[in-house]
């Protein structure tokens, strides 16, 4: 089983270089620190910024220089600054490569429900709805169960959605599924130490796995 | 040469009345205008509406005039951060309308090139999408939503001049040049006031013809929201 | 009866202080000459400029540095530069105050046609239509008769439109014109030496002139 | 660092094809991709549709490639100033598509914005707007236009950096930052490469993800096409 930053590792290596990557708030933001040497990427933080570098030393931090997450960051040589139009506008028409972003329910027809619970504080689905609308390469970093041990990955989203029909890969604390272009997840790698059969047990929606799936490899 | 320059936030938030709909720029508490919001605090006007993507933090930003109910709703694609906010918003008295940021930001921007509405994937087939045209182009669904129509736009920029050009620096522009370009009035607000010529026309990045009055701030407090920041080695 | 630079100079008097203007090519670029001293006001030109400066010193040309006719220009302290898209962007949003443009024909209910003859070849509208279409406050210069003597202010435009009830005011060499809501010309002033009952004679659209007419003052 | 640079115009177009849907920067002979246009000249493709603002003159731009029959058809505003472009289009040669200067600025930016159709009230009642859907919005009747669909855009620059990023010079920025985001591939010609880190990054047009090839131009004739001048006093 992996922790959040095995996650974050695991999906590190679907990066490809060249990349132009978003990455939401959570364990996506994790998987900056795992990006492999000799693979470049440019990191895109939807308030206006191609090319994130990390935090700030201590007494460099600028209240000018921030993520979407409003985390104080640093600029890298080649960045560009841009406004929020801009920034979706390259969204929205595909220049973004991959998106990384969390989510509380995946469907197996690859909805995504990530913004808000009926009875809770609705704080509002920032730029997610956009991204998940737009973006031609998503994988969802997220937990494969709740804390009541129900399964996170559904027939059906119950929660309202972000998005429909988007989702292509999730990666979960027990496995990699991709997401089938004909609906269900199909199961292709497993967890270190979890077996087929869990992964079964825990998933509700539609899961492919009878040709089982090899454990996966991080280092 | 044409004079946009108003002698401080009084003066240019002067006109802004009870039920005024404003668009106020910045992301989180990053370019925000302080001193507009302290003026309108001070002022005391009532109803408004707010477009803006954040509601600021308890005492800072937008956060200010919600503690003294100055906002009836609040329009926004992300409102965390906020207990006061909160309170108003599950007692009623504060109405928000949550949108999805790009669709936020180019709503602005449709304002600001006279364009009446824009297409969209962003909320296809969720409750984003409720009542409005939804429309296929080449095999994919968009809704249409409409450009905003804001009687206010203030904003805050590092630099300008006195015809109104400005230039942002860093994060800081995000939604300030598309709601500079969308407001009736647009006030401007400046850390550096300077005259014309010292700005070189290939770096502004808001044309002093969407500009209506422009002022230096008296103070930038410029609060960060996260610090986070790594170690020396 | 007056020149081309009596029409310019007469639209000249329409401008107030704190306007930004575009001008067409022709007669409408020789407004800029006439613009009376404390009138501040910032010329657009639509290929992306606003604060439009006079021509260079020879030998200050700078081929980077055109205006909507191609000329070669200067900038002015408080320029910008902009792409095509926020020029028009701001068009269409009416930032731009006032709006002068030549034309070969004007009808009684505003239209106009400036860009296309049929049978002669056929250059293009560039960026008339976008802008008549989208100013609040446009004023046509253009001249009352063709070389056959036929009227240019007509009931009904014969030549295909740039745009539709659109244009508020007509300068000729005849006359200044106002086009009322309801359509028809009304004639507000007469050129030096020319007759009401000459502009009649030469308007083939509605005249409101009854009233007769003050005759202009240039100076 | 993720780097765009080719070795020069001749690889940068290898993969434009006879039949090939390009966009050209410039406005006039002001910011065009000379050497582009040098290049495609030489390669010698045919039957282009060229989405510009205007067709070069006889001996220079687009003018060149019309000079060698390489182009099918024209999406322009504007194409005066061009006997051979004359010659061509009565003939019907050459196919001539015109339309509103704003109009051709705003669909290739609604391309990049990921936006399929814009509204405009250019042509509106003229023959422009035949056969297209008019849709009233407060009382105004707009156009509906579709976003381009070009499979290569060829800008020019005043400096670029190896990522890919822009910054333009003047008004010869013009189309080149719309076209920029609009195309399939675009391909980048700048008067000066340079590293990433020397470009300031509030000071530029274009990010480089628009970009997929750079390199820096041979040769810039840069003609004037209208050289007015005033007497020193």
């Amino acid at each position: 089983m992996l922790d959040k930053n095995g996650i974050a590792k695991r999906i590190a290596k679907e990066i490809k270089d060249g990349y132009y990557v978003n990455l939401g708030i959570g364990i996506p933001t994790l998987v900056a620190n795992f990006i492999p040497d000799g693979i470049n990427v440019v990191l895109q933080s939807e308030n206006g910024l191609l090319g994130m570098g990390p935090f700030p030393f201590e007494g460099e931090e600028d209240a000018d220089l921030i993520n979407a997450g409003k985390q104080t960051i640093t600029t890298l040589p080649g960045s560009s600054i841009f406004d929020s139009a801009m920034s979706f506008g390259m969204i929205r028409s595909q220049k973004i490569d991959l998106t990384i972003l969390g989510a509380m329910e995946v469907s197996e027809n690859g909805d995504i429900a990530n913004w808000k619970i009926p009875g809770k504080m609705v704080k509002g689905m920032g730029g997610a709805m956009d991204l998940v609308a737009s973006a031609k390469n998503i994988i969802v970093a997220m937990q494969h169960v709740n804390k009541a041990g129900e399964s996170k990955l559904l027939p059906k989203c119950s929660l309202p959605l972000t998005g429909v029909n988007c989702i292509r890969k999730v990666v979960t604390e027990l496995a990699v599924l991709d997401i089938l272009p004909e609906g269900g997840f199909k199961l292709i790698e497993r967890a270190p130490g979890v077996s087929v059969d869990y992964i079964k047990q825990v998933t509700a929606g539609k899961l492919f796995a009878d040709d089982g799936a090899p454990e996966m490899i991080l280092d | 040469m044409i004079n946009k320059v108003v002698t401080g936030a009084d003066e240019a938030i002067r006109d802004i009345k009870d039920g005024s709909t404003l668009m106020l720029g910045g992301f989180g508490l990053c370019g925000i205008p302080e001193n507009c919001i302290t003026a309108l605090v001070k002022k005391g006007v009532k109803r408004l509406t707010c477009i803006s993507n954040n509601a600021g933090v308890d005492d800072f930003g937008i956060g200010l005039m919600l503690q003294q109910r100055q906002v009836k709703k609040m329009i926004s694609s992300y409102v965390g951060e906020n207990a006061e906010f909160e309170r108003q918003l599950l007692s009623g008295e504060l109405e928000v309308e949550l949108i999805p940021q790009g669709t936020l930001a180019t709503r602005c921007m449709a304002a600001g090139y006279g364009m009446p509405a824009i297409f969209t994937p962003a909320g296809v087939g969720t409750e984003v999408a409720e009542g409005k045209e939804i429309r296929n182009f080449n095999g994919k669904d968009y809704l249409m939503e409409y450009a905003f129509d804001a009687d206010f736009a203030l904003v805050k920029a590092w630099k300008g001049d006195t015809t109104g050009n400005l230039i942002f620096r860093s994060t800081s522009r995000n939604f300030n040049p598309v709601m500079a370009m969308a407001g009736k009035i647009t006030i401007a607000e400046v850390e550096e006031l300077v005259e014309p010529g010292t700005l070189d026309p290939d770096h502004i990045h808001t044309p002093g013809v969407y500009v209506h009055r422009i002022f230096q701030g008296a103070n930038y407090e410029k609060r960060i929201e996260q610090r986070t920041v790594r170690p020396r080695n």
